[in-house]
């Protein structure tokens, strides 16, 4: 092979090269991890195969700091006959009645919502929609816990701003009726804005729908938008590592969403399921191409032989370790077997969607247990990997655990020491200042941005507790869904404060008159590498694992964002809690607002 | 009374949504010869006293531009 | 009755258009945005939405679908149109109705419910209300401020063409406060806020934007308008989505 | 390829409240000698053979433009 010709590495050219200098450290990744891609490949990686397990392994991708807390949840799961798909799938399903389903999930979109508000958010909400999506789900709603730093900060004022513009922008566009979510304000979030978004969906239990590419010989299809060079790097680089001066030459990692072709891309995939056309699908988010290929080829033990020349690319110069990693928007992955090609092709076009077969899957060489996923580029390979390697193999890391310095202090400031009003007029007074306050004031600037009455079948939504969706106009059936958290009782002892949200989700959902069933999360934290925060992350782990044994409802699935701090500052530790709820007949719901004078007055509880 | 004019582009490199329906909705016109079509914007900006490019530049930096995701350009009009 | 509602790629509120227009008593129809066939129907619905994104301007490239040749053609034959939102920036653009709608003045996209006045009830999608009567209904919209030039609003003023004004605090910054206005002939409504989501008051605020529909089942059984819209029938008849989607419980 | 560029600018007597909140932000930028800002389209259609003006002034009267509320200028970029 001729390779020095060639502007790009191969697999030839690797072997003949094995002592090139290969940039693995400003990858994101250690000496020791880079010696493990060189013992599982049996020589050096190719450009695109160093960026492929960079990226893969990169905390945001393969939760290396995560994962031995994360597994209590399957641990101490309680029993359920409901869940359909759980932990390691796109989102958790949940079975509502014999035939019918729902999927919901909450993810982050932090560090690319401080660089470009709008964007950030935007693409937030429509990341979390795909992952929906790619469950067989048609989406029904979207939910967005919001924090901010101070909110008088003049960066708040960027900040917000453009946040609720994208969240809106998007989910309106798309025709999902925004139906609850929290702006919360505290400097802690200064420099580190978060933006979590929750969808959820509803399917037919007999359209879930696998991320599995089985059946060698099935086609490879690419759906959606054409790849650009917009957000190479975002996943490793945005949001695995801590934000800070360096992250002016990250801007470019940013992208911009189109949420018209995310809607035609829904309409089209539904289309799909509806007329059973797939084998399998799976959205393309963080880690784009490189993480949908290994996906649904690892998971089904199978390979894929890919001609990445294929794909529709927005920028014709792009190199295909660009290719792999963009992260461009309004993508999925379909297998589609070969008969069935041409019907497939043909929806797409309907809604004008563009959809191109990019490579097939292959069986096992024989004696091997599973598949390779190999990539050519104009007729060169460039990636030869076991796809197992990337997904399953990465670095799991049990970090140093320590309790901050500072909370015994904390601690034992406690709220009885504060003066109390002692009087009517301080009473009066507190309270003026309490409802005048930031974080208790009306949001309806805010809420007035989303549309909650798309699709006609919002029942409840802000400000309620908890949103309220009708499932079925003939029997009533809803799901309620509530999204808490409070970053300073987590703050305070971050196992009870990951119990106090579940446990305020959970009574909001309730109260509606809905039975809580499923749990979804979204844990925010600051650097793993702080033992400090990595105490905070186990703890909040520990109790929300608890919590849920404790009420008997699982956790279905959810995301982690580390890496949430300014400098050596890390926010305060803040998981984000989300409960669904079945409602058996949504004309029964309970509002929060007082119905009928002459009603009697309860307290419950202590 | 001077005008500056700053236009304001979506970069090269990032998708522009509202460009690309336009390009696709070409055809339903007859026109075929269209390769593509970028949408930014134009901004005017008349100064009571003379042209101040300096300033219009500022103000484009902090104001009119997000220099993550666009490019602009300043210029007195003739 | 049927009441035929358009798809567009990117059309939001189809769904639940066709479900006020048969809890109004019609029959739903759904017409496809490539499909110039109008399937027979007795009145057209633009619902809202963001067709091919609202990208350039809202409906501008909405009103170059087949199908809009189509309602063109019968709504200057009589056929009762009604646009929401979207679709009234559709009809705007395709003129069939006189104005234009920019972009709320305060930069926000709005959604509350609002208050109306209904202005004119000799429309075909009005004459169930009241002269004067108020309804509250919810507005949704990033670009419903409705302009025109001070001689346009005159006339409009003149010839009973206001349909809807905003009472309170006007969501957009509308000239004159204009909600709602209509053709010449009263066949052709457009209204910015949604009656569609005002239809029971389990999801709405209330049920006043039934009127709407009822109006036009009215204006059928009068016999005001032509029967049956039938064009010529049109070869490579398109596809309809389904859209109310069946999942069952 | 060759570039026709149309600018789509409301037309004076009609409000353009963009133009007008990045006006009244100025003066916390310390600009005050800004009479007027006004915002409007930039459209850059490129042409895959030659630059037809015609064209892209049909493109524009049907779809770029709104002639209800909008001024347009067609020119082919140097
Ligand atoms: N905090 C968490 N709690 C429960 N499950 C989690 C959590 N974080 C991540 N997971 C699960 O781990 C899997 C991988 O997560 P993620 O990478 O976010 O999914 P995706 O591949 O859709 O981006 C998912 O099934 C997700 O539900």
């Amino acid at each position: 092979m001729t390779s020095v010709e060639l502007d790009f590495d191969t697999v030839g050219h690797a072997v003949q090269t094995p002592d090139e200098e290969q940039p693995y450290a400003e990858l994101g990744l250690q000496q020791d991890e880079y010696q493990r891609i060189r013992q599982i490949l049996g020589r050096r990686p190719t450009q695109s195969e160093l960026a492929m397990y960079s990226i893969m392994w990169s905390e945001h991708c393969s939760y290396k700091s995560s994962k031995i807390h994360l597994k209590q949840f399957v641990e101490k799961k309680p029993a359920s006959d409901r869940m359909l798909a759980g932990i390691g799938e796109n989102a958790g399903v949940i079975a509502i009645t014999d035939k019918l389903a729902v999927t919901f999930k909450v993810e982050s979109h932090n560090h690319p919502s401080y660089v470009e508000p709008y964007q950030g958010a935007a693409t937030g909400v429509g990341g979390i929609v795909r992952d929906i999506l790619a469950m067989g789900a048609r989406p029904l709603a979207v939910m967005d816990p919001l924090r901010f730093g101070a909110a008088d900060h003049p960066d708040t004022a960027r900040v917000l701003p453009g946040v609720v513009a994208g969240v809106g922008g998007y989910g309106n566009c798309l025709g999902l009726p925004n139906i609850g979510g929290e702006v919360v304000f505290d400097p802690s979030y200064q420099g580190n804005p978060l933006v979590n978004a929750l969808c959820v969906g509803v399917l037919p239990a007999d359209r879930l729908q696998r991320k599995e590419a089985d059946g060698p010989g099935n086609i490879v299809v690419l759906m959606g938008a054409k790849t650009g060079r917009d957000g190479i790097g975002g996943v490793s680089v945005l949001a695995s590592a801590t934000f800070d001066e360096g992250s002016e030459q990250r801007r470019p990692s940013v992208q911009v969403g189109d949420p018209f072709t995310e809607k035609l891309l829904i309409e089209s995939c539904l289309e799909l399921y509806n007329s059973d056309l797939i084998v399998g699908v799976q959205d393309l988010g963080g880690a784009g191409l490189t993480c949908a290929l290994t996906e649904t080829s690892a998971s089904a033990g199978t390979g894929m032989d890919i001609q990445l020349e294929t794909v529709p690319l927005r920028e014709p110069s792009m190199t295909p370790h660009e290719i792999l990693a963009s992260e461009s928007q309004e993508r999925m992955l379909l297998v589609v077997e070969p008969a069935k090609l041409n019907a497939v092709l043909g929806i797409a076009q309907l809604w004008g969607v563009l959809a191109t077969p990019i490579g097939v899957v292959t069986a096992p060489e024989p004696g091997e247990a599973a598949g390779r996923l190999r990539i050519t580029w104009r007729g060169e390979t460039v990636v030869d990997v076991p796809p197992g390697s990337l997904v399953d193999d990465g670095p799991v890391y049990a970090r140093p655990l320590k309790e901050p310095n500072d909370l015994p202090l904390l601690q034992a400031d406690r709220a009885e020491t504060l003066p109390k009003p002692a009087t009517g007029d301080d009473l009066r007074a507190t309270v003026l200042r309490m409802v005048g306050s930031p974080n208790l004031c009306d949001k309806s600037w805010v809420t007035e941005q989303y549309d909650r009455y798309v699709l006609g079948n919002t029942v409840l939504a802000q400000p309620e507790d908890a949103g309220l969706i009708r499932l079925d106009e003939s029997t009533g059936l809803g799901v309620a869904i509530s999204l808490d958290g409070n970053s300073r009782y987590a703050r305070l002892d971050p196992y009870a404060g990951a119990q106090l949200a579940l446990a305020e989700a959970y009574r909001n959902v309730a109260v509606t008159g809905a039975d809580p069933v499923a749990v979804t999360n979204c844990l925010n934290f600051g650097s793993p590498e702080d033992p400090a925060v990595m105490w905070q992350f186990a703890e909040a782990v520990r109790g929300l694992a608890d919590g849920c044994l404790e009420l008997g409802i699982p956790v279905t699935g959810g995301n982690v964002s580390f890496y949430n701090q300014t400098g050596a500052a890390a926010i305060h530790p803040t998981p984000i809690v989300g409960v669904l709820g079945v409602h058996q007949d949504v004309t029964q719901r309970v509002p929060m607002g007082f119905s009928n004078a002459g009603d009697v007055l309860f307290v419950l509880g202590e | 009374m001077a005008r500056v004019v700053v236009d304001v582009m979506l970069k090269p490199e990032i998708l522009d949504p509202q460009g690309q329906a336009v390009a696709n909705a070409l055809p339903r016109l007859g026109v075929s010869d269209v390769a593509s079509v970028r949408i930014g914007r134009r901004v005017e900006i008349d100064f009571s006293g003379e042209a101040d490019l300096d300033r219009a530049k500022e103000i484009a930096d902090k104001l009119l531009a997000n220099p993550v995701i666009e490019d602009y350009t300043v210029r007195v009009e003739q | 009755m049927k009441i035929g509602v358009v798809t567009f790629p990117g059309s939001l509120d189809d769904g639940d258009a066709a479900r006020a227009a048969r809890f109004g008593g019609a029959e739903a129809v759904r017409l496809w945005h490539a499909d110039p066939d109008l399937h027979g129907v007795d009145a057209v619905v633009l619902p809202g939405g963001f067709s091919y994104g609202d990208y350039l301007r809202c409906g501008a490239i909405a009103r170059f679908a087949p199908v809009m040749e189509a309602i063109t053609k019968a709504a200057g034959d009589g056929l009762p149109v009604l646009g929401i939102c979207n679709g009234f920036q559709i009809l705007c653009e395709a003129h069939l109705l006189p104005g234009a709608l920019t972009r709320n003045q305060h930069l926000h996209f709005r959604n509350r419910d609002q208050r109306l006045k209904i202005e004119n009830t000799q429309t075909a999608w009005t004459r169930d209300f009241a002269e004067s009567q108020e309804i509250v209904i919810p507005v949704k919209n990033g670009e419903g401020c409705y302009v025109g030039s001070p001689e346009l609003l005159d006339s409009l003023e003149a010839n009973g063409q206001i349909v809807a004004r905003y009472v309170g605090e006007n969501p957009n910054g509308s000239m004159r406060d204009i909600a709602a206005v209509r053709n010449e002939a009263g066949n052709v409504v457009g209204i910015m806020p949604h009656p569609e989501h005002a239809i029971d008051l389990l999801t709405g605020p209330s049920t006043d934007g039934l009127g709407f529909f009822t109006s036009v089942l009215k204006a059928y059984a009068a016999a005001t308008v032509p029967a049956a819209y039938a064009p010529a029938a049109v070869p490579g008849v398109g596809h309809a989505p389904e859209t109310d989607e069946e999942v069952e419980a």
